[in-house]
């Protein structure tokens, strides 16, 4: 039985988006969708190989929604996720060997081989961290939207979660406080429909998640989440309105390809139909936008080919760096338990 | 194959049971005690993230759904904090919940249940009410997990008054445990091992309990005493096994069983001949189970005592998720065969 | 500055609701608010003596709410509350003199002296208890709901709480488990603007309450909360619905006359106006009462003062009672840490 | 005046601060800590429930919202959890927030954030982020409080790596420690006591900093070493003020002022030449700091030690409301004498 269908208005409705945008702005949406694509099936393909010991939650299927999202955020803007920080990692800039390292847990993995999958940042490029507990990034991140409030910063922080999030209370206080202060921060809401093989019928009565941050008084926008541009342009008002005025709420539907974690899909498990797979994946958000960039004539199968190809390198060259890094030392061990940086005062 | 199911697997299968009788694994042994419970009393009901999804927590709730109904083993809503309450209120209104976890790192967000409440209602009212609920969580060791999903929490439970605290070893135990634990009119606490689940022991069919608050002699010796409970006493087990063999060097070796209550008596009884204390846990050395075993007897068996008191537990550090830091990490039968070598010569 | 306004119909609108009610209903709404309001006069006439060794969080001006509610329920239904637990605990059918016991820190106190003000409880009318931490009987209560729900019971768990509860995540998961498994409760908030002296608009961005439950998808009411009559129809439907098909919310706007905790009013030290205290006593919920039934002539002067005089007698009764109670005693202080009760098997 | 606060009023005057130099209140030294980092760092804001209220955290943050602003001084929802997730978020990205509680109890709503995110997120990120947080609470002892409202919980927090925990026990080292917690790069729990805060001392103005991890003696002795923080350290002193007196027993007095870290030497350094331990504590006796320290010198100056090791602590139960109750339930000088007399006669 097909629980959950896909809502969303399908490739008709991006191509028509797509008409509004620039032809270079519509490359790039697609080059990092692809290029999340093109790693996450990489990391797929050598995860049996045993040598990435860390669980691993792959984005394959839910692509377009860090892809558009994050296109419309400042490189300085913030982001938090939660334990599937493949994609949101990638989107805002991470750096592609540090994860690699931190998969192959490596001394120069991004979190030190301490955080694994789970806990990827990249301060750089404003990629602050994630929790592998379900909902504890969301406070985090509205504490950092907090700092912005009284820095009298611009900065907006972003934070990505999953539909079983919300079923955790702190969402609630955290917006709650966030609406009190009208601080800068989107909560972007991920709803596959799925927490571990728990169809949200199990664990929420049929209310749209939306509608209860509404409730709660945030400006909130459901989004079909496989499509690149309506995620985008959403992200666009949502980035705009966090910025000047406070909180908003995104809910993005969307669906995972894969098992929960680890590779390989395990919907034969039972859990979920291969009919409702199925369906989804003929709502594929890289290929749909492959094909409107195709019938735009913004790219044709030369441009995709050299496309792959410099992703291909760069994942080829970030396999070797993360395999031919050190491994960390015994003395590494307790490093980092406690802070002794500065204590520097700001008058 | 992941690296660390192959090497549950793997020692699951090298270990024999002792003991003649039927031989089944240490999660056919919790799920018969469920099985039994459920039929035996209608108060009984399960719940849990996923407790019955394909997966079952490890297998233990697999196909109870199937056989009790989806009214009395169900899953649950992300919420962890707001479930233990509702156990809690299921429980003081004649029910006898049994909640599962994943792992204990996610009991951290239902200490105000848990401490606040479950365990002082019975207290607070007089003896009015009582509050018979069962928790039951993995403890997640391995997989690059890290320092969010791999901790074992017991330590900072132990001084709650009218919780009790049972970690199990063997698959019998594990069993005769749980069925207590059901029959118990107290809210109980169960903290298992990932790394036991695929164990094999002889088990009784049928219904019997293991009385909280006695532990059981694993060895007979005669130079220490060492004392612990779950994954790490296995450990010590492998240790004075080895040593034994290898350099005649024998223990009693107690296994506690449940930590809270908590067998003082055996302690002394064995340190009454041995003079030398050894206590091993699961969890950091600092401030938790190895703390108050240590104290109890430098306290009440001080007389008894021919040398000082070593625990080994896990260093002042959160979980790493990387393999080899994990390496550095966690207590090995080597590194626990070093301290018992240290310990008999008197270093 | 008067922060809170009054937003009811005041006593015209009271007076049209009670022509649609029988003279005995509307004597015994007027009867419960009269006891409440006189019992709470005399406790806090007494506070000073120090022999109450308890907090106190009185009702004082929020009567209209438990007495026009709960007259709604049935003996068997069950009633969860928070820390403010006296009007609740009478309004239910808690015994008076096990109240003023515990008040007074006696053995026989309703709680055994464990428990205090905040832990009221009287199981043999369904008062089933009280937690002193904000929200913390939210999930208990939804767990009294569970147990009605798995028993096949039409038994409706209520429970009080705050304004402030709303800001615990807890009321949120507890919400979406119950609209979830549709379950019989009726969350009924006491909004008095207040938590302790923090004004509500420091807490929460200006949404109403209710609008949030009604975001969840709960059915949601806002009612005038000193109007007892309001409170009561609307306690009607709310119990109707929560019995047959499930949650329902109630925001309930009133008014705390006194300080948060202990005696006399505390305007004086300027966290609220003294002109909006003022305001809303010039809304008294017992005074406007007693004024529609004068002038309904369901009472006068006389019949006034018969009823005052019975109550008054029975609060001396009470006092008489706690104080010439015995104290607990030494042997008394570690009983009921765990429950040796019974383990009796329901098949 | 209630009981307790009339005996926390004497038991201040009749207790003449020692040395010279100027004399304020704890609270006061509190208070003056705040306003210097406020006044010296930008970073560092105020907030807790209440904390601008008329009662100000018992004072201690009176005035301070005129003083500096309500962007700074700030109300917070009653939102354990998310709040501590939030002043985490705002230190991870530049801030430092003192988010104060009225007490320990509610930090147990926050055990998620505090343990696994606040404590972790510096080694999750292998030192690139810090979490400079103070998080201050009063254990609430007295005026029946009860099981929920009294708990002093620093024992379950002993284990936890990467928190540090104060307990101070006189105005100097509150405003000390205080100083040095906000100056501190880790989440640092202070962790004071009620029925100090109207102790007067002699405090230097301006900044100083007090070492986490250095004890101090607070008598100098011969017949036994007691170690200890807070308030059951002051009971402690009184105890052996009159038994020198009386019968010229005398002791090291060890403060131990931060119970993480924890000064090992300084407890050594005095063993070696008492030989006899006594570890008094605020919380329980079984599995908090009393088994911490008492299992740490068993293990690493077992030698020194010529007698059984003594703990001081609540019993294993949970604290109960009523006043008797409560005498029977916490040590008194007079408790703590008899012990130390039994300690010194080798009974
Ligand atoms: C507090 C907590 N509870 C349970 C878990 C176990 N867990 C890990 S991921 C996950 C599923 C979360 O689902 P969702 O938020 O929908 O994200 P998705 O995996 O679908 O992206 C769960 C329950 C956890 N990590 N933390
Ligand atoms: C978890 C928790 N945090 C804080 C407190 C302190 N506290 C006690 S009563 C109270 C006010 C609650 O306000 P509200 O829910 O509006 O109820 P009211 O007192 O107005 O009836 C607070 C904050 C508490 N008891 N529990
Ligand atoms: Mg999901
Ligand atoms: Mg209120």
């Amino acid at each position: 039985m097909i629980k959950y269908q896909y809502r969303g208005k399908g490739p008709e409705h991006l191509l028509a988006l797509a008409r509004n945008h620039e032809r270079a702005q519509l490359l790039a949406l697609f080059f990092t969708m692809l290029r999340i694509r093109m790693i996450e099936e990489a990391v797929e393909s050598r995860y049996h190989e045993d040598q990435m010991k860390t669980p691993i939650h792959l984005a394959i299927g839910q692509e377009a929604v860090s892809a558009g999202y994050s296109a419309a955020l400042e490189p300085s803007d913030y982001v938090f996720c939660g334990h599937r920080t493949h994609a949101c990692y990638l989107a805002k800039g991470g750096d592609l060997k540090a994860m690699f390292s931190e998969f192959f847990c490596r001394a120069n993995g991004c979190a030190g081989s301490r955080g694994g999958s789970m806990h990827l940042l990249d301060k750089s490029v404003g990629m602050m961290g994630s929790s592998a507990i379900v909902a504890g990034a969301i406070p985090l991140a509205t504490g950092s939207a907090l700092s912005s409030y009284l820095k009298d910063e611009k900065r907006v922080t972003t934070v990505f979660l999953g539909d079983a999030a919300v079923e955790e209370g702190v969402m609630w206080e955290s917006l709650n406080f966030a609406l009190l202060k009208k601080l800068p921060i989107v909560y972007v809401c991920e709803n596959n429909y799925y927490s571990v093989c728990s169809p949200i019928e199990y664990r929420q009565p049929p209310v749209e998640i939306c509608k209860k941050a509404e409730g709660f008084g945030a400006l909130s926008f459901s989004v079909d989440g496989n499509n690149v541009l309506e995620m985008y342009e959403i992200a666009q008002r949502a980035v705009a309105h966090a910025r000047e005025k406070g909180p908003v709420f995104i809910e993005a539907h969307t669906y995972r390809w894969r098992g929960h974690h680890g590779s390989g899909d395990d919907s034969h498990t039972g859990y979920r139909d291969v009919q409702e797979l199925a369906l989804w994946q003929s709502q594929d958000p890289v290929l749909m936008m492959k094909q409107v960039m195709y019938s735009l004539g913004y790219l044709d199968e030369a441009s995709e080919r050299v496309m792959r190809e410099k992703i291909e390198l760069e994942i080829d060259a970030a396999f070797e760096h993360a395999i031919h890094s050190a491994n960390p030392v015994k003395e590494d061990l307790c490093k980092f338990v406690y802070s002794e940086g500065d204590t520097h005062v700001v008058g | 194959m992941l690296w660390d199911e192959k090497l549950v697997e793997e020692n699951a299968k090298t270990k024999n049971p002792l003991g003649e009788g039927r031989v089944i694994t240490y999660t056919q042994a919790l799920q018969e005690a469920l099985v039994l419970k459920l039929k035996q009393d209608s108060r009984v009901f399960l719940l849990g993230q996923g407790v019955d999804d394909p997966g079952g927590m490890f297998g233990v709730t697999r196909g109870l759904k199937e056989m009790f109904g989806a009214k009395r083993v169900f899953d649950t809503p992300v919420s962890e904090e707001g479930m233990t309450g509702i156990c809690t209120g299921a429980a003081m209104t004649g029910m006898r919940p049994v909640y599962f976890h994943n792992r204990p790192d996610f009991l951290l967000l239902a200490f105000n249940q848990l401490v606040n409440h479950a365990s002082k209602i019975h207290y607070m009212d007089a003896g009015k009410t009582s509050v018979p609920l069962v928790i039951w969580s993995a403890i997640g060791r391995g997989w690059g997990s890290g320092p969010q999903h791999s901790q074992a929490i017991q330590g900072l439970l132990l001084s709650v008054p009218g919780l009790k605290i049972v970690m199990p070893s063997t698959p019998y135990d594990a069993k005769g445990l749980l069925l207590g634990a059901i029959e118990d009119n107290n809210p109980v606490i169960i903290i298992e091992h990932r790394w036991l689940m695929k164990q094999q022991g002889v088990v009784p069919e049928g219904i019997y309990t293991i009385p909280f608050g006695k532990g059981v002699y694993r060895r007979r010796g005669e130079h220490l005493t060492i004392v612990g409970t779950s994954q790490t006493l296995q450990l010590a087990l492998a240790a004075i096994d080895q040593l034994k063999a290898e350099e005649g060097i024998t223990a009693d070796v107690i296994d506690l069983r449940t930590v809270k209550p908590l067998d003082e008596a055996i302690i002394f009884e064995s340190l009454a001949k041995t003079g030398k204390l050894l206590v091993v846990d699961t969890g950091w050395a600092m401030g938790g189970v190895c703390a108050e075993v240590g104290c109890l007897v430098a306290e009440k068996a001080f007389h008894l005592l021919k040398a000082p008191i070593r625990r080994i537990g896990l260093p002042d550090a959160p979980s790493p998720a990387g393999y080899t830091l994990e390496q550095f990490y966690y207590p090995t039968d080597v590194t626990i065969a070093q301290t018992i070598k240290e310990m008999v010569r008197g270093k």
